[in-house]
Protein backbone atom coordinates (compact mmCIF):
# COMPACT_ATOMS: atom_id res chain seq x y z
CA UNK A 1 0.00 0.00 0.00
CA UNK A 2 0.99 3.26 -0.91
CA UNK A 3 -0.31 6.65 0.35
CA UNK A 4 0.97 9.95 -0.60
CA UNK A 5 0.13 13.16 0.04
CA UNK A 6 2.34 16.20 -2.06
CA UNK A 7 2.11 19.41 -2.99
CA UNK A 8 4.82 18.88 -5.67
CA UNK A 9 3.37 16.90 -9.70
CA UNK A 10 3.23 13.83 -10.34
CA UNK A 11 3.86 11.67 -13.26
CA UNK A 12 0.47 9.66 -13.68
CA UNK A 13 2.18 7.04 -16.50
CA UNK A 14 5.53 6.71 -14.84
CA UNK A 15 3.75 6.19 -11.42
CA UNK A 16 1.07 4.00 -12.77
CA UNK A 17 3.77 1.80 -14.99
CA UNK A 18 6.09 0.92 -11.83
CA UNK A 19 2.81 0.58 -10.06
CA UNK A 20 1.47 -2.22 -12.81
CA UNK A 21 5.17 -3.64 -12.54
CA UNK A 22 5.74 -4.35 -9.00
CA UNK A 23 2.41 -6.72 -9.13
CA UNK A 24 2.94 -10.35 -9.17
CA UNK A 25 -0.51 -12.58 -10.51
CA UNK A 26 -2.43 -9.52 -10.69
CA UNK A 27 -4.63 -9.68 -14.15
CA UNK A 28 -6.32 -6.02 -13.64
CA UNK A 29 -4.87 -2.70 -13.30
CA UNK A 30 -7.05 0.57 -12.82
CA UNK A 31 -6.38 3.75 -12.17
CA UNK A 32 -8.44 7.08 -11.96
CA UNK A 33 -6.72 10.55 -12.26
CA UNK A 34 -8.75 13.64 -11.14
CA UNK A 35 -7.59 16.69 -13.30
CA UNK A 36 -8.45 20.71 -12.31
CA UNK A 37 -11.11 21.66 -14.70
CA UNK A 38 -11.09 25.14 -16.30
CA UNK A 39 -14.26 26.58 -15.30
CA UNK A 40 -16.47 28.97 -16.64
CA UNK A 41 -14.75 32.14 -16.04
CA UNK A 42 -11.25 31.54 -16.50
CA UNK A 43 -10.08 29.96 -13.63
CA UNK A 44 -6.57 31.17 -12.35
CA UNK A 45 -5.95 29.07 -9.46
CA UNK A 46 -7.40 25.81 -7.64
CA UNK A 47 -6.12 26.14 -3.78
CA UNK A 48 -6.04 22.65 -2.58
CA UNK A 49 -5.73 22.68 1.81
CA UNK A 50 -5.43 19.44 3.66
CA UNK A 51 -5.37 18.56 7.27
CA UNK A 52 -1.69 17.62 8.08
CA UNK A 53 -1.45 14.39 9.61
CA UNK A 54 -5.00 13.48 9.61
CA UNK A 55 -4.91 13.15 5.75
CA UNK A 56 -2.73 10.55 5.65
CA UNK A 57 -4.57 8.39 8.15
CA UNK A 58 -7.68 8.73 6.59
CA UNK A 59 -5.95 8.16 3.28
CA UNK A 60 -4.28 4.69 4.66
CA UNK A 61 -7.55 3.66 6.44
CA UNK A 62 -9.65 4.08 3.40
CA UNK A 63 -7.01 2.00 1.48
CA UNK A 64 -6.95 -0.83 4.32
CA UNK A 65 -10.91 -1.36 4.09
CA UNK A 66 -10.86 -1.47 0.24
CA UNK A 67 -8.54 -4.48 0.88
CA UNK A 68 -10.64 -6.03 3.21
CA UNK A 69 -13.78 -5.24 1.54
CA UNK A 70 -12.43 -6.98 -1.98
CA UNK A 71 -9.57 -9.40 -3.29
CA UNK A 72 -6.97 -6.78 -3.91
CA UNK A 73 -3.22 -7.16 -5.21
CA UNK A 74 -2.02 -3.56 -4.26
CA UNK A 75 -3.49 0.22 -3.56
CA UNK A 76 -1.91 3.51 -4.49
CA UNK A 77 -2.98 6.96 -3.85
CA UNK A 78 -1.23 10.38 -4.41
CA UNK A 79 -2.82 13.54 -3.70
CA UNK A 80 -1.95 16.80 -4.02
CA UNK A 81 -1.98 19.77 -2.31
CA UNK A 82 -1.20 23.10 -2.69
CA UNK A 83 -1.55 25.86 -5.56
CA UNK A 84 -2.69 23.86 -9.23
CA UNK A 85 -3.85 25.60 -12.18
CA UNK A 86 -6.16 24.33 -15.35
CA UNK A 87 -5.44 20.85 -16.67
CA UNK A 88 -2.79 19.94 -13.88
CA UNK A 89 -3.44 16.28 -12.16
CA UNK A 90 -5.15 16.69 -8.97
CA UNK A 91 -4.69 12.84 -7.65
CA UNK A 92 -4.61 9.63 -8.87
CA UNK A 93 -5.68 6.28 -7.43
CA UNK A 94 -4.49 2.65 -8.74
CA UNK A 95 -5.98 -0.85 -7.49
CA UNK A 96 -4.42 -4.28 -9.30
CA UNK A 97 -6.82 -7.31 -8.63
CA UNK A 98 -6.72 -10.52 -9.87
CA UNK A 99 -10.07 -9.54 -11.58
CA UNK A 100 -11.68 -6.66 -13.35
CA UNK A 101 -14.77 -6.90 -10.75
CA UNK A 102 -12.58 -5.71 -7.71
CA UNK A 103 -10.33 -3.55 -9.12
CA UNK A 104 -12.92 -1.61 -10.45
CA UNK A 105 -15.31 -1.54 -7.29
CA UNK A 106 -12.28 -0.66 -5.04
CA UNK A 107 -11.02 2.25 -7.06
CA UNK A 108 -14.34 4.10 -6.84
CA UNK A 109 -14.98 3.01 -3.15
CA UNK A 110 -11.94 4.59 -2.91
CA UNK A 111 -12.88 7.60 -4.96
CA UNK A 112 -16.01 7.82 -3.31
CA UNK A 113 -14.45 8.01 0.20
CA UNK A 114 -11.66 10.29 -0.91
CA UNK A 115 -14.61 13.17 -2.37
CA UNK A 116 -16.34 13.28 1.00
CA UNK A 117 -14.01 11.96 3.93
CA UNK A 118 -10.80 12.84 3.41
CA UNK A 119 -10.31 16.32 4.63
CA UNK A 120 -8.85 18.10 1.19
CA UNK A 121 -10.90 21.42 0.86
CA UNK A 122 -10.66 22.80 -2.38
CA UNK A 123 -11.22 26.79 -3.51
CA UNK A 124 -11.30 28.19 -6.85
CA UNK A 125 -9.79 31.74 -7.43
CA UNK A 126 -10.88 33.17 -10.88
CA UNK A 127 -10.78 37.09 -11.73
CA UNK A 128 -14.04 37.69 -10.56
CA UNK A 129 -12.89 36.43 -6.75
CA UNK A 130 -12.41 33.07 -4.88
CA UNK A 131 -14.83 30.94 -3.49
CA UNK A 132 -14.46 27.50 -2.16
CA UNK A 133 -16.10 24.95 -3.78
CA UNK A 134 -19.11 22.95 -2.11
CA UNK A 135 -19.72 19.45 -1.34
CA UNK A 136 -21.98 18.16 -3.57
CA UNK A 137 -24.85 16.08 -2.38
CA UNK A 138 -24.29 13.80 -5.23
CA UNK A 139 -20.99 12.46 -3.57
CA UNK A 140 -22.36 12.18 -0.46
CA UNK A 141 -25.27 10.26 -1.25
CA UNK A 142 -22.67 7.98 -3.99
CA UNK A 143 -21.51 6.45 -0.03
CA UNK A 144 -24.99 4.83 0.89
CA UNK A 145 -23.87 2.03 -2.29
CA UNK A 146 -21.21 0.75 0.10
CA UNK A 147 -22.98 0.08 2.95
CA UNK B 1 -5.72 21.24 23.82
CA UNK B 2 -5.39 22.20 19.88
CA UNK B 3 -8.69 23.36 18.26
CA UNK B 4 -7.85 23.63 14.02
CA UNK B 5 -9.87 25.18 11.52
CA UNK B 6 -9.61 24.61 8.44
CA UNK B 7 -11.12 26.52 5.02
CA UNK B 8 -13.98 29.19 5.38
CA UNK B 9 -13.82 28.22 8.94
CA UNK B 10 -9.97 29.32 9.29
CA UNK B 11 -10.72 32.19 6.96
CA UNK B 12 -13.61 33.54 9.22
CA UNK B 13 -12.26 32.70 12.47
CA UNK B 14 -8.88 34.43 10.93
CA UNK B 15 -6.09 32.22 12.50
CA UNK B 16 -6.15 28.65 11.62
CA UNK B 17 -5.38 27.46 15.68
CA UNK B 18 -6.34 27.98 19.00
CA UNK B 19 -4.93 26.52 22.33
CA UNK B 20 -7.20 26.46 25.26
CA UNK B 21 -7.88 25.31 28.63
CA UNK B 22 -11.75 24.39 27.98
CA UNK B 23 -13.79 22.44 31.08
CA UNK B 24 -16.30 21.61 28.47
CA UNK B 25 -17.34 17.50 27.95
CA UNK B 26 -18.64 17.82 24.23
CA UNK B 27 -17.72 18.98 21.31
CA UNK B 28 -20.93 20.53 21.01
CA UNK B 29 -20.25 22.46 24.90
CA UNK B 30 -16.76 23.98 23.05
CA UNK B 31 -18.37 25.27 20.27
CA UNK B 32 -21.12 27.02 22.89
CA UNK B 33 -17.51 28.40 24.60
CA UNK B 34 -15.85 29.56 21.38
CA UNK B 35 -19.20 31.15 20.32
CA UNK B 36 -19.43 33.28 23.32
CA UNK B 37 -15.77 34.64 22.13
CA UNK B 38 -15.87 36.81 19.77
CA UNK B 39 -18.43 37.66 16.32
CA UNK B 40 -15.89 35.54 14.39
CA UNK B 41 -16.34 32.88 15.64
CA UNK B 42 -19.55 33.34 16.25
CA UNK B 43 -19.97 33.84 12.45
CA UNK B 44 -17.65 31.02 11.80
CA UNK B 45 -20.02 28.34 14.37
CA UNK B 46 -23.54 29.56 12.87
CA UNK B 47 -24.62 27.12 11.10
CA UNK B 48 -23.62 23.63 12.54
CA UNK B 49 -25.01 21.77 9.84
CA UNK B 50 -22.27 22.84 7.50
CA UNK B 51 -19.76 22.01 9.42
CA UNK B 52 -17.65 18.81 10.04
CA UNK B 53 -15.51 17.94 13.03
CA UNK B 54 -12.62 15.70 13.45
CA UNK B 55 -11.53 14.28 17.30
CA UNK B 56 -7.60 13.58 17.44
CA UNK B 57 -7.75 13.68 13.48
CA UNK B 58 -10.81 10.99 13.27
CA UNK B 59 -14.20 12.23 12.28
CA UNK B 60 -16.57 12.61 14.63
CA UNK B 61 -19.86 14.47 15.63
CA UNK B 62 -21.01 17.17 17.82
CA UNK B 63 -21.80 14.87 20.73
CA UNK B 64 -18.31 13.28 20.75
CA UNK B 65 -16.98 13.86 24.51
CA UNK B 66 -13.79 15.45 24.85
CA UNK B 67 -12.00 13.81 27.70
CA UNK B 68 -8.38 13.22 27.49
CA UNK B 69 -8.78 14.54 23.98
CA UNK B 70 -5.53 16.57 22.22
CA UNK B 71 -7.15 18.21 19.00
CA UNK B 72 -10.59 19.07 17.76
CA UNK B 73 -10.40 20.32 13.99
CA UNK B 74 -13.26 22.34 12.74
CA UNK B 75 -13.89 22.78 9.14
CA UNK B 76 -17.03 22.60 6.21
CA UNK B 77 -17.57 19.20 4.32
CA UNK B 78 -14.76 17.96 2.50
CA UNK B 79 -14.24 18.01 -1.09
CA UNK B 80 -11.28 15.68 -2.15
CA UNK B 81 -10.53 13.73 -5.01
CA UNK C 1 -12.05 7.94 -30.37
CA UNK C 2 -8.64 5.70 -31.06
CA UNK C 3 -8.64 2.08 -31.32
CA UNK C 4 -5.95 -0.15 -32.13
CA UNK C 5 -5.27 -4.06 -32.62
CA UNK C 6 -1.71 -4.68 -32.60
CA UNK C 7 0.60 -7.56 -31.97
CA UNK C 8 3.47 -5.22 -30.39
CA UNK C 9 3.64 -3.90 -27.18
CA UNK C 10 2.43 -0.70 -25.88
CA UNK C 11 3.15 1.75 -23.24
CA UNK C 12 0.62 2.11 -20.63
CA UNK C 13 2.32 4.97 -18.77
CA UNK C 14 3.11 6.95 -21.58
CA UNK C 15 -0.89 5.95 -23.43
CA UNK C 16 -2.32 7.31 -20.52
CA UNK C 17 0.08 10.19 -19.93
CA UNK C 18 -0.74 11.25 -24.11
CA UNK C 19 -4.68 10.31 -23.34
CA UNK C 20 -4.79 12.57 -20.56
CA UNK C 21 -3.29 15.54 -22.09
CA UNK C 22 -4.86 15.54 -24.59
CA UNK C 23 -8.34 15.91 -23.08
CA UNK C 24 -9.99 19.13 -22.38
CA UNK C 25 -12.68 20.29 -19.41
CA UNK C 26 -12.22 16.33 -18.40
CA UNK C 27 -11.95 16.02 -14.98
CA UNK C 28 -11.61 12.27 -14.70
CA UNK C 29 -9.82 10.35 -16.35
CA UNK C 30 -9.96 6.16 -15.95
CA UNK C 31 -8.30 3.57 -17.37
CA UNK C 32 -8.22 -0.29 -17.23
CA UNK C 33 -5.04 -2.10 -17.98
CA UNK C 34 -5.54 -6.28 -18.31
CA UNK C 35 -2.03 -8.37 -17.75
CA UNK C 36 -0.96 -11.74 -18.60
CA UNK C 37 -1.17 -13.78 -15.30
CA UNK C 38 1.21 -16.52 -14.78
CA UNK C 39 -0.83 -19.71 -14.20
CA UNK C 40 -0.35 -22.74 -11.79
CA UNK C 41 2.04 -25.08 -13.93
CA UNK C 42 3.91 -22.21 -15.11
CA UNK C 43 2.81 -20.77 -18.21
CA UNK C 44 5.36 -20.78 -21.30
CA UNK C 45 3.03 -18.51 -23.68
CA UNK C 46 -0.59 -16.56 -24.15
CA UNK C 47 -1.81 -17.08 -28.03
CA UNK C 48 -3.89 -14.29 -28.71
CA UNK C 49 -5.81 -14.86 -32.03
CA UNK C 50 -8.39 -12.17 -33.39
CA UNK C 51 -10.43 -11.92 -36.44
CA UNK C 52 -8.70 -8.85 -38.64
CA UNK C 53 -11.05 -6.85 -39.65
CA UNK C 54 -13.99 -7.52 -37.81
CA UNK C 55 -12.24 -7.12 -34.88
CA UNK C 56 -11.42 -3.20 -35.21
CA UNK C 57 -15.10 -3.01 -36.19
CA UNK C 58 -16.49 -4.19 -33.12
CA UNK C 59 -14.08 -2.16 -30.35
CA UNK C 60 -15.27 0.66 -32.51
CA UNK C 61 -19.28 -0.12 -32.09
CA UNK C 62 -18.44 -0.68 -28.61
CA UNK C 63 -16.65 2.50 -27.93
CA UNK C 64 -19.28 4.63 -30.36
CA UNK C 65 -21.79 2.40 -27.98
CA UNK C 66 -20.62 3.85 -24.59
CA UNK C 67 -20.25 7.51 -26.61
CA UNK C 68 -23.90 7.38 -26.55
CA UNK C 69 -24.67 6.91 -23.16
CA UNK C 70 -22.28 8.40 -21.12
CA UNK C 71 -20.91 12.07 -21.48
CA UNK C 72 -17.65 11.37 -22.22
CA UNK C 73 -14.74 13.37 -23.57
CA UNK C 74 -12.76 10.71 -25.22
CA UNK C 75 -12.28 6.78 -25.41
CA UNK C 76 -9.27 5.24 -25.98
CA UNK C 77 -8.65 1.07 -26.69
CA UNK C 78 -5.61 -0.54 -27.39
CA UNK C 79 -5.43 -4.85 -27.44
CA UNK C 80 -2.51 -7.07 -28.53
CA UNK C 81 -2.55 -10.28 -30.32
CA UNK C 82 0.26 -12.85 -30.81
CA UNK C 83 2.74 -14.31 -28.47
CA UNK C 84 2.33 -12.96 -24.95
CA UNK C 85 4.26 -13.80 -21.77
CA UNK C 86 3.52 -13.75 -18.07
CA UNK C 87 3.43 -10.36 -16.64
CA UNK C 88 3.01 -8.69 -20.74
CA UNK C 89 0.44 -6.34 -20.55
CA UNK C 90 -2.83 -7.70 -23.06
CA UNK C 91 -4.84 -4.74 -23.15
CA UNK C 92 -5.79 -1.04 -21.79
CA UNK C 93 -8.76 1.18 -22.29
CA UNK C 94 -9.00 4.75 -21.34
CA UNK C 95 -12.01 6.82 -20.88
CA UNK C 96 -12.31 10.63 -19.83
CA UNK C 97 -15.49 12.50 -18.50
CA UNK C 98 -16.73 16.01 -17.28
CA UNK C 99 -17.74 13.32 -13.85
CA UNK C 100 -15.75 10.58 -12.45
CA UNK C 101 -19.03 8.62 -12.63
CA UNK C 102 -19.39 8.54 -16.33
CA UNK C 103 -15.98 7.52 -16.49
CA UNK C 104 -16.03 4.72 -14.59
CA UNK C 105 -18.83 3.09 -15.73
CA UNK C 106 -17.86 3.68 -19.32
CA UNK C 107 -14.82 1.61 -18.86
CA UNK C 108 -16.62 -1.04 -17.15
CA UNK C 109 -19.11 -1.84 -19.99
CA UNK C 110 -16.25 -1.13 -22.55
CA UNK C 111 -14.51 -4.10 -20.56
CA UNK C 112 -17.57 -6.42 -20.33
CA UNK C 113 -18.02 -6.15 -24.06
CA UNK C 114 -15.00 -6.60 -24.78
CA UNK C 115 -14.37 -9.83 -23.08
CA UNK C 116 -17.43 -11.29 -24.47
CA UNK C 117 -18.20 -9.57 -27.94
CA UNK C 118 -14.89 -9.00 -29.46
CA UNK C 119 -13.69 -11.57 -31.51
CA UNK C 120 -10.49 -12.50 -29.26
CA UNK C 121 -9.43 -15.99 -28.64
CA UNK C 122 -6.56 -16.89 -25.97
CA UNK C 123 -4.75 -19.87 -26.12
CA UNK C 124 -2.54 -20.68 -22.66
CA UNK C 125 0.40 -22.35 -23.72
CA UNK C 126 2.56 -24.54 -20.64
CA UNK C 127 5.01 -27.48 -20.20
CA UNK C 128 1.97 -29.87 -19.62
CA UNK C 129 0.03 -28.81 -23.07
CA UNK C 130 -1.91 -26.03 -24.41
CA UNK C 131 -5.60 -25.12 -24.24
CA UNK C 132 -8.29 -22.34 -25.41
CA UNK C 133 -9.50 -20.09 -22.42
CA UNK C 134 -13.14 -20.83 -21.81
CA UNK C 135 -15.58 -17.81 -21.83
CA UNK C 136 -17.16 -17.34 -18.11
CA UNK C 137 -20.12 -17.57 -17.42
CA UNK C 138 -19.93 -14.60 -15.54
CA UNK C 139 -18.39 -12.41 -18.42
CA UNK C 140 -21.55 -13.63 -19.73
CA UNK C 141 -23.67 -12.93 -17.09
CA UNK C 142 -21.83 -9.25 -16.60
CA UNK C 143 -23.63 -8.06 -19.88
CA UNK C 144 -26.75 -8.33 -18.68
CA UNK C 145 -26.21 -4.86 -16.38
CA UNK C 146 -25.70 -2.92 -19.24
CA UNK C 147 -29.48 -3.63 -20.57
CA UNK D 1 -18.41 -17.03 -49.82
CA UNK D 2 -15.60 -16.83 -47.58
CA UNK D 3 -15.93 -19.42 -44.54
CA UNK D 4 -13.37 -18.72 -42.23
CA UNK D 5 -12.62 -20.33 -38.75
CA UNK D 6 -10.85 -19.38 -35.66
CA UNK D 7 -9.46 -20.62 -32.41
CA UNK D 8 -10.14 -24.56 -32.11
CA UNK D 9 -12.61 -24.08 -34.85
CA UNK D 10 -9.55 -23.81 -36.99
CA UNK D 11 -7.60 -26.07 -35.57
CA UNK D 12 -10.13 -29.26 -35.89
CA UNK D 13 -11.19 -28.25 -39.31
CA UNK D 14 -7.29 -27.94 -39.69
CA UNK D 15 -7.41 -24.59 -42.09
CA UNK D 16 -8.51 -20.79 -41.70
CA UNK D 17 -10.53 -20.76 -44.71
CA UNK D 18 -13.38 -22.64 -47.14
CA UNK D 19 -14.18 -20.64 -50.17
CA UNK D 20 -17.28 -22.21 -51.50
CA UNK D 21 -20.29 -21.78 -53.87
CA UNK D 22 -23.55 -22.71 -51.15
CA UNK D 23 -27.25 -22.89 -51.91
CA UNK D 24 -27.78 -22.63 -48.10
CA UNK D 25 -30.35 -20.14 -47.37
CA UNK D 26 -29.61 -19.48 -43.58
CA UNK D 27 -26.24 -20.14 -41.61
CA UNK D 28 -27.78 -23.12 -40.19
CA UNK D 29 -28.30 -24.98 -43.46
CA UNK D 30 -24.16 -24.21 -43.92
CA UNK D 31 -23.22 -26.01 -40.86
CA UNK D 32 -25.49 -28.72 -42.39
CA UNK D 33 -23.57 -29.02 -45.49
CA UNK D 34 -19.82 -28.57 -43.77
CA UNK D 35 -20.88 -31.79 -41.70
CA UNK D 36 -21.83 -33.57 -44.32
CA UNK D 37 -17.95 -32.62 -45.84
CA UNK D 38 -15.89 -34.93 -43.66
CA UNK D 39 -15.81 -36.22 -40.63
CA UNK D 40 -13.14 -33.20 -39.39
CA UNK D 41 -16.03 -30.48 -39.76
CA UNK D 42 -18.39 -33.10 -38.82
CA UNK D 43 -15.85 -32.84 -35.39
CA UNK D 44 -15.89 -28.60 -35.52
CA UNK D 45 -19.89 -28.60 -35.58
CA UNK D 46 -20.70 -31.40 -33.30
CA UNK D 47 -22.00 -28.82 -30.44
CA UNK D 48 -23.57 -25.61 -31.88
CA UNK D 49 -24.09 -24.22 -28.30
CA UNK D 50 -20.30 -24.43 -28.30
CA UNK D 51 -20.21 -22.08 -31.64
CA UNK D 52 -20.75 -18.23 -32.46
CA UNK D 53 -21.06 -17.05 -35.75
CA UNK D 54 -20.49 -13.99 -37.56
CA UNK D 55 -22.09 -12.57 -41.08
CA UNK D 56 -19.72 -9.88 -42.92
CA UNK D 57 -17.84 -9.38 -39.72
CA UNK D 58 -21.13 -8.63 -37.50
CA UNK D 59 -22.36 -11.14 -34.93
CA UNK D 60 -25.26 -13.32 -35.77
CA UNK D 61 -27.07 -16.58 -35.30
CA UNK D 62 -27.71 -19.30 -37.05
CA UNK D 63 -30.57 -18.81 -38.65
CA UNK D 64 -29.16 -15.77 -40.22
CA UNK D 65 -29.81 -15.32 -44.05
CA UNK D 66 -27.12 -15.92 -46.31
CA UNK D 67 -28.50 -14.08 -49.25
CA UNK D 68 -25.65 -11.31 -50.50
CA UNK D 69 -23.35 -12.00 -47.77
CA UNK D 70 -19.57 -12.37 -48.65
CA UNK D 71 -18.30 -14.11 -45.17
CA UNK D 72 -19.28 -16.33 -42.68
CA UNK D 73 -17.00 -16.87 -39.34
CA UNK D 74 -17.27 -19.72 -36.76
CA UNK D 75 -15.37 -19.36 -33.28
CA UNK D 76 -15.84 -20.63 -29.45
CA UNK D 77 -17.45 -18.13 -27.62
CA UNK D 78 -14.61 -15.22 -27.50
CA UNK D 79 -12.26 -14.43 -24.35
CA UNK D 80 -11.15 -11.00 -25.36
CA UNK D 81 -10.01 -8.46 -22.22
Amino acid sequence: MDVRVQDVEFDLGAELNRFAARQTGMGAVVSFTGIVRDIAEGLDVMQIEHYPGMTEKALTKISQEAKTRWSLGDVLVIHRHGALRADDLIMMVATSAPHRVDAFAAAEFLMDYLKSRAPFWKKEVTKSGEDWVAAKDEDEDALTRWN
Amino acid sequence: MDVLYFAWVRERIGQPKDTLDTGAATVRELVQELRAREPRYEAAFADLDALRVAVDQELADFDTPLSGVREVAFFPPMTGG
